[in-house]
């Protein structure tokens, strides 16, 4: 099982979404709260006379967790409708998952993910 | 007396209700004078409270990232609405004996003088000082302007607005005013607008619909053929809005009777209110139906749809008319607004549907009354339509031919208020 | 004269202060009129902008997953309220001459009429216009179902709300109202409620407990026998709501002095602001005693406390009295919002503590003053309280029996705002 | 008549314009002093809201943490500011004839009477009642101490703020009122502050100063040299604030016209309104060119720097001189506000720039008129300076001595919400 | 060492913060502003006449970094305090821990966790 | 491939990216809406009577996914900049890193990192 987090442009979540629910995959947590500070530079505040260089930008963190046959899809999901081709579209990270647990039912593994 | 109480006064002579002490061939006491000025000085500072109401329901119904942009735009309008005002509107529209289409008085507000010398009361025949006359006219003035600005919101460039807005409040609402307020032609053929659904709100909604339509929708709005909802980013703040505006429409409207006229006034309020909270009823019903559930935002626009409705015969309709006025704007209201969506002219606040499509049916509908001519309504509504559209049309087109119109995408995706004023609206971390 | 004025002016002339002019055998004049008529209209505006104070208190002092819903039943009830009352309220409330009980004018407002033929100067002896009466009186009407939002917010049923408010506010308020300020049988024996501390707030309040006992409480507010805090979303809404009402304030307790007489209205408007600013003081002091620092809420809650407990006695009371009612009523409140929350009576904003209690304490203490008899208060509080308490408890009893009162638990979870509208009061992502 | 309205009298007379009935030799009529009064009320309802704006000017300019403590103290001053100004403050601003330079009036509000015995119609020549009479000038006093409050926002104890409220409003502010408002020496020598640049705004400036100096900037101000922003957290906030606070305009300098006068009173609120738009042109055009894009915070800013700049001339000067004096306060505020940061002086708000900066130069624009010389101004300016920023450092420097001025750095970095009050001022998980 | 990652419903908290208490586990990390979507259907909006799906909804991210030992007891407090039985109840994902350092004191590994 | 996960006290954060760009740190992600609890005691809330024990703090979570060789100086940069002394300082912990991904341009691995 692995985690996939990707940090997008909060206007790609739309299209996003779109593309994974087309791969079937329905289950996911997105963050919104979340700044970014990458290749793309940031702008300036000029708050009342005083410059404030803010390099942290909005964007979105996703959570997915899948199992490994999903992988693929999940990650071309994610770049295709993700992708602008501009500095700032964002990173994707995956982990190894150890364990997974439905909470309501208690299944755990691979059968907790989906 | 080139004024609009020219009106209130024909009006109420005509229904021999009480004669105003001004036809008496004596002249109005001080007291009188002092009194009518109160009530005059009361209705410019509610009409000046819907300013802000305008600005909390831009910025409530569009999204955080524009909020700065919306606040600046509200407040830059007064500014220049007063200012233009000063400056040309006042004399504009108020040009005194004219040819009944353009004239101009250079001498309408004396800027250099103390206190004038046509001031006192002989001004108005005791119905408000020059001074009263003039802030209360230049708080309507700003408001064409401020209606287009919801519009045209989240996509239009900040410099374009004000330039539009300048030509817009300081020529073109003074001037078209004068057709009717300032004694022009339309005047003479027996149009009727008490306080101004269609001088006021159609005109605002004239440009708010050029703007759209120039502009084009904000990006992801109509996405496949399909309507995306764009919600707005604070429900309190647009329901403060809409209460002030409601609050502001008490001398919106109870201004407009141009003195304080006991029985004449308040009857203006109490028909003004009836609609108000019609166009509520009428919104929540016809919302309820068709949206399945009932939508506040909906619920408030139907309230600015019975004001705006009532606007132009508040003096002339009775109650019961009143409150038909509200029921039907309020239900038009909801169907407007998801018409114009399908229609794919994207407007954030409502503004076409609230202040022009309602705006003309308000004026039709003082039509009701036997005093006035359906015939005479029509041609008012039409006249200022094409004009104040054909205005806004060209005005925009040249601006955008010019320095643009319109932020880039990327601008736009980001937000105004970081791209065009290097700010945030809110800010959690500091 | 079958109007609250009857007891302003019986007042004065007990005082022999100043003669009303309208004692004087030859009516007012046409500035009086007017002036007096400009003086109700603005107090009508505050009054109303109550309103908007009310939806913000609430908005404020609760969740933000109720916000929409919240905001719609305070815009609801506005419309609701004024056109119950053009349609029977009016009527109710001041039938003219009655047994005392139970009247009814069918042509209190004539809706069908430009122009009353009862209008005009004669209406009110000069004291303000037919229109103005109505509305004045309308905006009033609105209130007592707003107070009862307040304390079923987050869990009634938006219908059956909207339900309980045709009736609370179309039936109940105006036949109790015609009691005292109708001229009826409370007024006889000589009960004084000076701008209604029991005549709106006590019946306002009465609904909010019923309300709140029959519905109980919001899920996890009380669990294992204790209180558990469900901190409201928005300080600076709250703030916003008390700031208004406190502005409305001087329109509620100004507007019935029933005409501009100078002394005797400014008199109210000192004894109002006095004990607004003592109910701060205490409860800050109380708030800082009991719960060690200092409690914004319950500061505002000190606020509105001393503005419901000085309504009833504004004119009745000197300066000091009324400083005294403020801190009392202040201090009360502190201890009253937390006992009602040991009873464990869920009332999110306080409204049984500000309008229930204060409103007693208020009626009460007209007794200070040596024109008012205890007992006549008692008897006046007593059967206000009978009558719409039991009406309350019916009314939901019926609609709880039929349609339901409650939403259910998910619902409530989830909030109402997307359940009952489909909507969400604040939207970041978009 | 030891009231401002002397000024008034004496200017109209000088101008010979309009002899005000109070000079005729024969009394007011009751007409003229009951409409007279509902003119000083409403300018007194306008005056409060004031404080509802300062409140939330104040809490958007500040970051969230600090918002509950913020609201807490602007509705503790407004109580305070009324409460010390019926025990003490009116009789020590208006002490009757008295040395000029100190004196006081045990009987000004007779606290425990019903209806005192030199009020009705002779109080002051019918202008307004003995009650009208308090309750504005008691709205004023609280003022004082909110500009104060904005200086010194995120960092100051709360209990030694409001130790600092109760001397600087219930003592400073109405003994140095007396020199000029109660016809002490300054009023003598010819100095003129129609409505307050210095005796409201520069002395509530002159207390910013003194302690915003005491307490040195908030954490992470100023680091390494460098001006660190510190944005405030809520620009709607801030935008609903300077709109109420323009609203309140209205009645601050509208209401001290202290008659219904209608050309007088009218005039005033033309050059207050022109100076407050002309403020915001003038602060947009500096702030565009120096800080390279428009910051809204300034355009607010400006127009509030062009309304306290009016507020001394604004029966004085033309009202081309208003816009005059409006572009350079609007200009010079931007200017000072950088500066005032570049002197490390931490005012979250802009207090001291809006009311010290403004208002002195205010003060001394009143000299364009040729009725005021250059030298009594700069004397009022000087007078009021020396004793108000000494009266406050040292009434800080006691404080500050004693229980002390400052929270912690740890109670500063949480934010004073929580330590102060252990509330917070919005929730989201609960 | 694990870190436990929790999607939780947003009126759980209190229940899972006194279940862990209880078992003695007083560090943890709640994330507010996190929106889920899964089996739980969503609901419709309908904004001024444009329906909008909204499948996101909201909910609360728990993040706890334990030992070993302490895991299964997590683990059970929270299953069985944010259970419901209702579909939206979450999902708990378990990662492998490299490292874990107290910033305070610079203290590392199974030290610094608790 | 290291995932670095830090919570820090909110008014630390400005020192922590100055220490980082230092180190030519320059990529990273932070969530604002965090909620610590920890060995810092918290407070009590009082709203209208009813207490209100809170031990969730405002805290930032840092997000930074670094190469190997760039691990010790993150963690350095972290630890030294967000250290005060005093109890609530925050934690740091450390994952491995199975895969990158650079949206934009589809790199993956180590060259997507930076
Ligand atoms: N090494 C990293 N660690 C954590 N977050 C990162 C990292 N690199 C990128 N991000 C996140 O991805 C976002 C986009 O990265 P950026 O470098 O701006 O664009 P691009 O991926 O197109 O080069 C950043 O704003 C940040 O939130
Ligand atoms: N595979 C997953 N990846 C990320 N988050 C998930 C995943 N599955 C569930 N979640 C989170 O858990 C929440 C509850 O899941 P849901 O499927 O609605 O209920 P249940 O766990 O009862 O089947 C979701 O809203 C989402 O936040
Ligand atoms: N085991 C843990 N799991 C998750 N978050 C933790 C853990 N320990 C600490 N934290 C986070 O670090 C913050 C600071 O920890 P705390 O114990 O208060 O201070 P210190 O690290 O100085 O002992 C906590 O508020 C919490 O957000």
């Amino acid at each position: 099982m692995k985690l996939i987090i990707a940090y997008i442009q909060p206007v790609a979540l739309k299209a996003v979404k779109t593309a994974l629910f087309e791969k079937e995959i329905y289950k996911m947590s997105v963050m919104t709260d979340v700044l970014g500070c990458g290749q793309q530079k940031g702008y300036h505040e000029n708050y009342r006379g005083a410059a404030k260089e803010v390099n942290l930008l909005s964007k979105l963190r996703i959570e997915i967790a899948v199992n490994e046959d999903h992988l693929q899809d999940t990650l071309d999901a994610i770049t295709g409708a993700a992708r602008s081709g501009k500095i700032g579209d964002g990173k994707i990270f995956v982990l190894d998952l150890g364990q997974c647990i439905r909470i309501r039912t208690g299944e755990t593994g691979e059968d907790a993910i989906g | 007396m080139n004024k609009k109480n020219k009106y209130a006064t024909a009006f109420l002579a005509l229904l021999a209700f009480t004669p105003m002490y001004c036809l008496a061939g004596e002249g109005p006491s001080q007291e009188l004078y002092w009194l009518n000025n109160i009530w005059m000085m009361v209705a410019t500072f509610l009409v000046f409270i819907m300013h802000l109401g305008f600005a909390m329901l831009e910025t409530g119904l569009t999204r955080s990232k524009n909020t700065v942009n919306i606040l600046f735009k509200n407040t830059g309008i007064i500014a220049i609405g007063l200012l233009t005002y000063a400056f040309v509107g006042f004399g504009l529209m108020y040009p005194g004996d004219f040819n009944g289409i353009f004239g101009y008085c250079a001498s309408a507000l004396p800027l250099n003088e103390m206190f004038a010398t046509d001031a006192g009361i002989g001004y108005a025949d005791g119905c408000y000082s020059l001074w009263t006359d003039f802030l209360f006219q230049g708080m309507f003035a700003a408001t064409a302007a401020t209606i287009v600005s919801g519009a045209v919101a989240g996509r239009i460039k900040l410099g374009s607005f004000f330039i539009f807005t300048v030509l817009y409040v300081g020529f073109l609402y003074p001037w078209l005013g004068s057709w009717k307020w300032g004694g022009g032609w339309l005047d003479g053929i027996g149009f009727y607008d008490f306080a101004g659904s269609t001088l006021v709100h159609s005109v605002g909604g004239w440009g708010a619909l050029a703007g759209a339509l120039l502009l084009g929708p904000r990006i992801g709005k109509y996405v496949d053929g399909k309507v995306n909802a764009i919600p707005g980013h604070s429900m309190p703040l647009v329901t403060i809005g809409v209460f002030l505006l409601w609050l502001g429409w008490f001398g919106f409207n109870g201004g407009s009777a141009l003195s304080a006229d006991a029985d004449y006034t308040s009857f203006v309020l109490v028909t003004t209110c009836l609609a108000a909270a019609s166009g509520i009823v009428g919104s929540i019903v016809v919302s309820t139906l068709v949206q399945k559930k009932p939508d506040l935002t909906m619920a408030l626009n139907g309230c600015l749809a019975g004001l705006v409705g009532i606007t132009a015969g508040a003096d002339m309709l009775t109650p019961m008319q009143a409150i038909i006025v509200g029921l039907v704007t309020g239900a038009i209201a909801v169907v407007a607004v998801i018409g114009i969506d399908k229609a794919k002219i994207d407007d954030p606040v409502g503004a076409i549907t609230v202040h022009l499509v309602c705006g003309i049916i308000g004026t039709l509908a003082v039509a009701l009354s036997p005093d006035v001519t359906f015939k005479a309504q029509i041609i008012g509504v039409l006249s200022y339509g094409v004009v104040s559209f054909a205005f806004a049309l060209i005005l925009f087109s040249i601006i955008k031919a010019t320095i643009g119109i319109r932020v880039s995408a990327e601008e736009e995706t980001v937000g105004l208020d970081v791209t065009e004023h290097a700010m945030s609206s809110y800010t959690s971390v500091s």
